[in-house]
């Protein structure tokens, strides 16, 4: 097996941001014609390294061989030239273009678009034949869902005639369904012969579709192995270097009184486009309500009317009392009326990315009493302090509450995120998904503070696209689809399958 | 009250002449800004242009000459802008504000050094200024035109008699649509003015791009500057553009960053500007006796109102103003 | 020495402060001595640089403009042994000179030879940054226009409310353009740098404009009717020629002692007739003996013959 | 970590951009047929050679302070006033006003009730864009330039007609001497400092000084200041905080307004003593260069105000002993703002390079 050339050769591969060392002289092989998956904690340099391939960032030293050939790639314009296909984890779309303007980008035929256009519109109705690669050519990015953004990367990889494709992240946003699809499309590829790089923090996909499997730790490459020859459970020591608890273990929830309860509420956003359809629902007091769903489908907005802003029609009771649904109400009286959110976009909504960690930690609480001083001024040297027992408690690292935000990797952002919202000690949690671009490590740790709350008897709101993640922590399961409630399900009378048709909007008696 | 007067041939006549700069600098700006680089520096770039234009002019005697000379200038103006902001990722309004200077200063102590007429260029005449273009039949004097019927008035004041830059910034508008949204070149300078990164991993240089946008949007703006000392003026006075260039990003931005919008946008403040010159004509139309000052506001709070009351908000191209870092 | 100080216009603003720099130059050239001079950029400024000349022994110092007064006025008694020249306003000390000119009469000279040269009886008047200074020479151009005929029309526009009016040649062509097709034939141009654009687009239209301050015939020979002249430079050679002697108080320049007039040279001396010019003589005769009164603007800011 | 020492980032990288600028503009006075270094020497002595000389330069600073505090305000917000030039001018209507009709009984009251009215009226004056951009989204940046174009011929109109003093200029009289305001070398004199008699410099500077503490403390220290720069990092981000845009936009504009409107105490009511056409000249646009210089943070606006100061008094001085054109004040001012605040990074780049071979070398040690 040695004889055929690697597909992909990297040797000793060093990079450096500044001071802080990315990868460590990384060496690594990729037979052709084979996946092969990538797995690390946040941070470990797997995204530097797969950039370097791409030309996408240039490595400080370090050789790359393509197909046993030597190859120079300073650019992504040597990358392409060289077979290499790129889906970043945060999409390189021009969101305000089509499908097609995307395609072509970079890859016109000639000074004129039209031409360029109808060749790519031909291509890309065989393209999706070939492999059940459907897209809507003339939709706009920022119209069509992260699943249908996520195909457009992939077309635009093959439309460039990749023969080495390197998927970074790309089941973190796409629903149980749209990753087997996506997995579907894999293998359809590796049957074709072409090579895939698959970085991923789910040991699950490492085990289902790859052939081996890479493991990284700080930097560097820790091991390599066949992933028939590995476990799941292995593979979690070899990353985070301890041993990692796979399964949430909770003991039965002990339902209290009603906490919230949500009654007949419509949510019609800004472009008139009615978002949430009467939905009615409650939370007892020591219990989690999953809600699962096709990302899209509502479940956005109505965190965002629970969480105070958004506006909505309907009746929503905390503890009894009517909440104020109108656009005078804000997140401060939310705040006040003991609802903590967590919400989905740490980077968008839950962390301002150049604030440091502690400015971050009164995110949203900075008109508490305790961070005050003589009612006018922010007590800063108190907030600090209480950032860093946070940061102890939650262990994220570093534990440094000056840093700012933007300086620490994914799961500890959403570590810092969720230490502010839980400590908060709320009658009443929204947490929107919780893990998501979050390593095993911080995802088992997180797990553990939620069932933690729900122990304490708080009311807990869980809304995921991760079917596993809802299956595992709910109490109850309900799922929306097109802005409606489908269905309630206990997690022990159901299954993936008949949650995954309750999301497509079937039931299963008409599947 | 008679409304019809706000459409005297002559305020129209007048909107063409006071549009054109500021459709240039405007499209100028949209090249640039679509492309992700802000650019506060059209008023200093305009005006460095009409220095270099009416000097270069009127030592060759040729028009021709001058023109190229005033764009040159400018685009070097905007290869300093790119360098700051494209290369070397400095803050894009800093950059702007100190070219802005830079122009202010530099026409007056050049065009001492070499006149010594106080800042100013001699008075250009003959090839060495760009003479109105004369329909065949038209009249070229006004107090003639005023004496003809309305057709001839149209034809004569309106249609002819404008300079041959003039006539180009008509075609320009369809002809910068047509790059922007029918060509691969408009195509990557749309997306980079978007998402950088989409470009970068799709293999084209985002800083070539930038450039490129730059240096078309340097063009532009020489044009307008050359337009002004040697198209509807014969010489350079210091300041001479005005303000043009702030105006002209105002329209920018009342444009939404379109160009059929921009040519809406400059032609409406070309119009109350044109308009602003002629108490005459607004008291017939509303009856009541206008003041300087009064008329000096006017196309300011015009403005105002209807960017309040019609236009509402304007979205900037998503990367724009921010230079593109690929290792944070 | 003597000294000079500009106002913010500048030396090179191709009137009123050239003028002043024009005179310190002929008395240098014809003595053979030498003068400081100095352009400030600021209000701010006007006190320290008077200072600074007072302070190094410059004496007479010559400062050029109305906003030389108040600070003068602060000055002026610190160094009584200097002697200051202040014009374009009054300043009330005992070392103080100062000269003013009667804008308005010479004004009115060149208003009558617009009326006379006008065949439709429709004149304008397009003056620079709205300021009372500029009213003043409005008011006297129109006073003179409508003396020869008074049913003429007297269009006045002002190009703008700041200093940038001084400097916008393209909003002066504007206007012109604006004035010719209102019926205008003649434009009276007040308006430094913008004035440019106003001689130009007469020029290039066939209509006769009027230069001011200095004399402007020669820049569009045959178009620039006469140009206004308000002698500073006279004032400022006078100053200097003077020396330390140079006589304190109120100095007023009007037609009878040349300060104001206007401008006959080889560039215009085919438009003016022989009938103008002894009509316009006339004029300043009975101006100049007190027998023709024209109303001055600043004594009253209103304006008998024009609204603004 | 730091790519390099903070000192670095702040000493040495701004002054090799100034070596830079002085540089090139001593090859553009070589051009016009000037020896540079007497220029350079001139220029530093005009700013800080004799006490009138750095009386002048303070004032100017104090100028600025105010129209750069009053732009970083806004920009915390994301909001980029440019219309700071018109809120100091119809700041010093107000001030104008209050100074006028008001009979204050001490100039210390005068200080406090007309630099009140200052604020009020530039404060004002940038409700109107403020309320625009928040309910209409109205572009701010095109809102205050209209603004500073209406500012104009208000002002014009006024100080030709209703507030004008008998004489040429159209000017305000002079106010009553009760509202004088006591210059540097009182102030000083009161701590037994001598200081220049003759120069502009005021109480104002001090006033200036006291709000580079405030504004600091306001949006470093208070509840506000953080919603502001939440806001103004994040909109959605905000939001989810429950921080309102409409409250944050107004109320950044209304103290950024209110600020610019401030230097009316400083060019008003402490040098001209009455209100003139054109008071502002410029320091309004001037600030936003201050002010992105500074970084928006009131120390670094202080030490760019100085230096702009320190640029235009000695610039003036620079016309006046060398016959040079006094735009070359505005060159050199331009190659300043762009070394120093444009192309910091050329300069930056290297050292960060060279610091880190530094380090790598200690380390390999
Ligand atoms: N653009 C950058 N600028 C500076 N440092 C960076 C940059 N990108 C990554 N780093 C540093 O390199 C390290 C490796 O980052 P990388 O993105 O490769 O991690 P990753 O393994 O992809 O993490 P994740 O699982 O969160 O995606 C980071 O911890 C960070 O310290
Ligand atoms: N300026 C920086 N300095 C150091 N490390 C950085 C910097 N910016 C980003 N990083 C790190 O680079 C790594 C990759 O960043 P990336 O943008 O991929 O986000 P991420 O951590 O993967 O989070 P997510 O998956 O939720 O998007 C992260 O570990 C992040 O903390
Ligand atoms: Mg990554
Ligand atoms: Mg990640």
């Amino acid at each position: 097996m040695n004889d055929i050339a690697p597909a992909i050769e990297l040797k000793g591969i060093s990079k450096a941001f500044g001071p802080v060392q990315a990868n460590k002289d990384i060496s690594i092989r990729v037979r052709p014609g084979t996946i092969h998956g990538i797995i690390g904690e946040n941070g470990a340099g797997k995204s530097t390294l797969m950039s370097i391939l791409y030309g996408f960032y240039k490595a400080d030293s370090g050789e790359i061989w393509v197909n046993g050939k030597q190859t120079e790639i300073p650019d992504s314009e040597a990358a392409i030239a060289a077979g290499i296909g790129m889906v970043f984890q945060h999409f390189k779309l021009v969101e305000n273009f089509t499908v097609l303007e995307n395609i072509i980008l970079g890859v016109e035929d000639g000074f004129l678009l039209r031409p360029s256009l109808s060749k790519a519109r031909r291509e890309l109705k065989s393209l999706a034949d070939e492999y059940g690669l459907n897209v809507d050519p003339d939709a706009v990015i920022e119209e069509i869902g992260v699943g249908m953004q996520q195909r457009v990367e992939i077309l635009k990889a093959l439309y460039r005639r990749a023969n080495i494709l390197i998927l970074d992240e790309p089941t973190g946003v796409l629903t149980p369904a749209e990753a087997d699809q996506l997995f579907r499309i894999l293998d359809r590829l590796r049957e074709e012969g072409k090579t895939i790089i698959l970085i991923t923090h789910k040991l699950r996909e490492i085990m289902d579709i790859t052939d081996t499997v890479s493991v990284m730790r700080r930097g560097e490459m820790t091991a390599t192995v066949k992933t028939a020859e590995t476990n799941p459970q292995e593979l979690a020591e070899l990353m985070v270097g301890r041993k990692v608890l796979l399964q949430v273990d909770k003991i039965p929830a002990k339902p209290g009184d009603v906490v919230l309860d949500v009654q007949h509420l419509d949510v019609t956003d800004n472009q008139g486009v009615h978002r949430v359809k009467d939905v009615s629902f409650n939370i007892r007091a020591g219990e989690i309500l999953g809600i699962a769903g096709v990302a899209g489908n509502g479940q956005s907005e109505l965190l965002e009317v629970l969480g105070g802003y958004r506006k909505a029609d309907g009746k929503v009771l905390v503890n009894g009392q009517e909440i104020d649904l109108s656009s005078k109400a804000d997140g401060q009286d939310r705040r006040r009326a003991g609802i903590s959110h967590v919400p989905e976009d740490r980077h968008r909504e839950g962390l301002i990315l150049n604030f440091s960690a502690w400015e971050n930690t009164a995110f949203g609480y900075h008109m508490d009493e305790r961070y005050q001083k003589n009612g006018l001024i922010m007590d800063n040297a108190a907030i600090i302090r209480d950032t860093a027992e946070k940061m102890e408690r939650f262990d994220v690292r570093p534990p440094n509450p000056m840093l700012a935000a933007k300086n620490f990797s994914g799961g500890n952002q959403q570590k810092i995120v969720v230490a502010r919202e839980i400590e908060r000690n709320p009658d009443i949690l929204l947490i929107g998904q919780p893990t998501r671009g979050v390593d095993i490590g911080a995802i088992e740790f997180i797990h553990k503070q939620i069932v933690a709350l729900r122990d304490q008897g708080k009311a807990i709101l869980l809304v995921s696209v991760e079917l596993d993640e809802i299956m595992s922590l709910s109490d109850r399961i309900a799922v929306m689809f097109d802005g409606k409630i489908m269905g309630e399900r206990l997690p022990h009378e159901t299954d993936v399958n008949e949650l995954g048709l309750l999301m497509a909007g079937m039931q299963r008696e008409t599947a | 009250m008679d409304l019809l007067a706000l459409f005297d041939i002559a305020v129209l006549d007048g909107t063409v002449r006071l549009a054109v700069p500021l459709l240039l600098a405007c499209l100028a700006g949209l090249f640039s800004e679509r492309a992700g680089v802000f650019d506060i520096g059209l008023e200093g770039k305009m005006l460095i242009s009409a220095f270099f234009a009416a000097a270069v002019s009127f030592e060759t005697g040729n028009v021709w000459i001058g023109l190229f000379a005033g764009i040159a200038s400018s685009v070097v103006l905007s290869l300093l802008h790119g360098l700051a902001s494209i290369t070397f990722r400095g803050n894009q309004l800093i950059s702007g504000v100190a070219i802005n200077f830079f122009a202010s200063g530099i026409t007056v102590i050049a065009a001492q050094a070499w006149f010594g007429q106080g800042g100013r260029t001699p008075s250009l005449s003959g090839d060495a200024r760009f003479d109105p273009i004369v329909f065949p039949g038209a009249l070229t004097k006004i107090r003639e035109i005023m004496k003809a019927d309305w057709g001839m008035k149209v034809y004569s004041e309106l249609l002819s008699g404008h300079t041959i830059i003039a006539y180009a910034a008509i075609f320009i508008v369809p002809l910068v649509w047509w790059v922007l949204y029918r060509t691969r070149f408009g195509l990557r300078l749309r997306a980079v003015g978007e998402n950088p990164g989409a470009v970068d991993t799709a293999g084209i240089s985002v800083q070539r791009m930038r450039y490129s946008a730059v240096i078309i949007c340097g063009v532009l703006t020489g044009i307008a500057g050359a337009y002004l000392s040697t198209g509807i003026q014969a010489g350079f006075v210091r300041e001479m553009t005005a303000g043009r260039g702030y105006i002209a990003l105002a329209a920018l931005i009342f444009a939404k960053w379109r160009p059929w919008y921009a040519l809406g946008a400059t032609l409406l403040f070309g119009y109350l500007q044109a308009l602003a010159i002629r108490p005459d004509i607004l008291e017939r139309a509303i009856g009541i006796k206008v003041q300087t000052q009064v008329l000096d506001a006017l196309p300011y709070v015009l403005t105002v109102i209807v960017l309040a009351g019609f236009v509402g908000k304007a979205i900037p191209p998503r990367a724009g103003g921010e230079a593109y870092v690929k290792e944070r | 020495d003597p000294a000079v100080i500009f106002d913010l216009g500048g030396k090179f603003d191709k009137s009123f402060n050239e003028a002043a720099f024009t005179g310190a130059q002929r008395w240098a050239e014809e003595t053979g001595g030498s003068f400081a001079e100095t352009e400030i950029t600021s209000d701010a400024q006007r006190e320290q640089a008077i200072r600074r000349f007072a302070e190094d022994g410059y004496n007479p110092i010559v400062m050029a403009g109305f906003s030389w007064g108040t600070p003068l006025a602060t000055v002026a008694a610190d160094y009584p042994d200097i002697k200051f020249t202040i014009i374009d306003s009054v300043t009330d000390a005992p070392n103080v000179r100062s000269v003013v000119f009667n804008e308005h009469e010479g004004s009115y000279l060149v208003g009558m030879l617009a009326a006379m040269a006008s065949e439709d009886g429709t004149v304008g008047f397009i003056g620079g940054m709205d300021i009372p200074l500029i009213r003043k020479f409005a008011c006297g151009y129109a006073q003179g226009v409508l003396a020869v005929n008074p049913d003429a029309t007297v269009i006045a526009n002002m190009t703008g409310t700041t200093p940038a009016a001084w400097n916008d040649p393209v909003k002066g062509s504007e206007l012109t353009l604006g004035q010719i097709s209102q019926g205008a034939d003649v434009i009276y141009a007040a308006a430094g740098g913008t004035g440019v654009g106003v001689l130009q687009t007469a020029a290039d239209q066939g209509v006769y404009s009027i230069g001011v301050d200095s004399n402007q015939n020669y820049m569009q020979p045959g178009s620039v009717l006469t140009s206004m002249l308000k002698r500073v430079d006279n004032a400022v050679y006078d100053a200097f020629s003077a020396g330390t002697d140079v006589e304190v108080g109120l100095q007023v320049m009007g037609l009878d002692n040349d300060g104001v007039g206007y401008a006959l040279d080889e560039y215009n001396e085919e438009l003016i007739t022989d009938e103008m010019k002894a009509a316009v003589e006339e004029a300043t005769a009975q101006i100049a003996s007190g027998e023709l009164m024209v109303h001055d603007y600043m004594s009253d800011e209103t304006c008998p013959a024009l609204d603004f | 970590m730091q790519k390099i020492p903070n000192w670095a980032d702040v000493v040495l990288v701004p002054l090799i951009s100034l070596l830079l600028a002085a540089i090139i503009s001593a090859i553009v006075l070589l051009i016009i047929g000037q020896n540079p270094i007497e220029a350079l020497g001139i220029l530093i002595t005009g700013a800080l050679g004799t006490s009138t000389n750095l009386s002048y330069t303070l004032y100017y600073t104090t100028n600025f302070i105010f129209t750069g505090l009053a732009v970083a305000v806004a920009y915390h917000a994301r909001l980029f006033n440019i219309g700071a030039e018109g809120q100091a001018y119809i700041g010093g209507l107000g001030a104008a006003l209050a100074c006028l009709y008001v009979p204050w009984p001490h100039w210390t009251i005068a200080l406090i009730g007309a630099g009140a009215t200052a604020a009020i009226f530039g404060a004002a004056w940038a409700a109107i864009p403020a309320y625009l951009q928040a309910k209409r989204g109205s572009h701010i940046v095109i809102t205050t330039i209209m603004f500073n174009y209406i500012s104009y011929p208000l002002l014009n109109y006024l100080l030709n007609g209703p507030i004008k003093a008998e004489g040429m200029e159209a000017a305000t009289p002079s106010f009553a001497s009760n509202t004088h305001l006591p210059n540097l070398s009182e102030v000083l004199g009161f701590f037994g400092i001598e200081f220049a008699r003759t120069g502009p410099a005021n109480v104002a500077l001090i006033v200036a000084l006291i709000a580079c503490v405030g504004v600091w403390a306001l949006i470093w220290r208070t509840k506000l200041g953080y919603e502001t720069r939440a806001y103004g990092e994040s909109e959605p981000a905000a939001k989810y905080a429950g921080i309102n845009p409409t409250k944050i936009i107004m109320v950044a504009m209304l103290i950024s307004g209110g600020l610019a409107g401030m230097m009316a105490i400083n060019n008003v009511m402490g040098e001209a003593e009455r209100l003139v056409l054109n008071a502002v000249e410029g320091a309004g646009f001037i600030g936003i260069a201050v002010a992105l210089m500074g970084r928006n943070h009131p120390f670094g606006i202080l030490l760019a105000a100085l230096l702009f100061g320190a640029l235009y008094q000695g610039g003036a001085e620079l016309s006046a002993e060398m016959r040079i054109p006094r735009e070359m004040v505005t060159v050199i001012q331009a190659l300043v703002i762009l070394f120093t605040g444009a192309l910091d990074n050329m300069v930056r780049m290297p050292i960060e390079k060279i610091f880190l071979m530094i380090r790598n070398n200690k380390e390999a040690n």
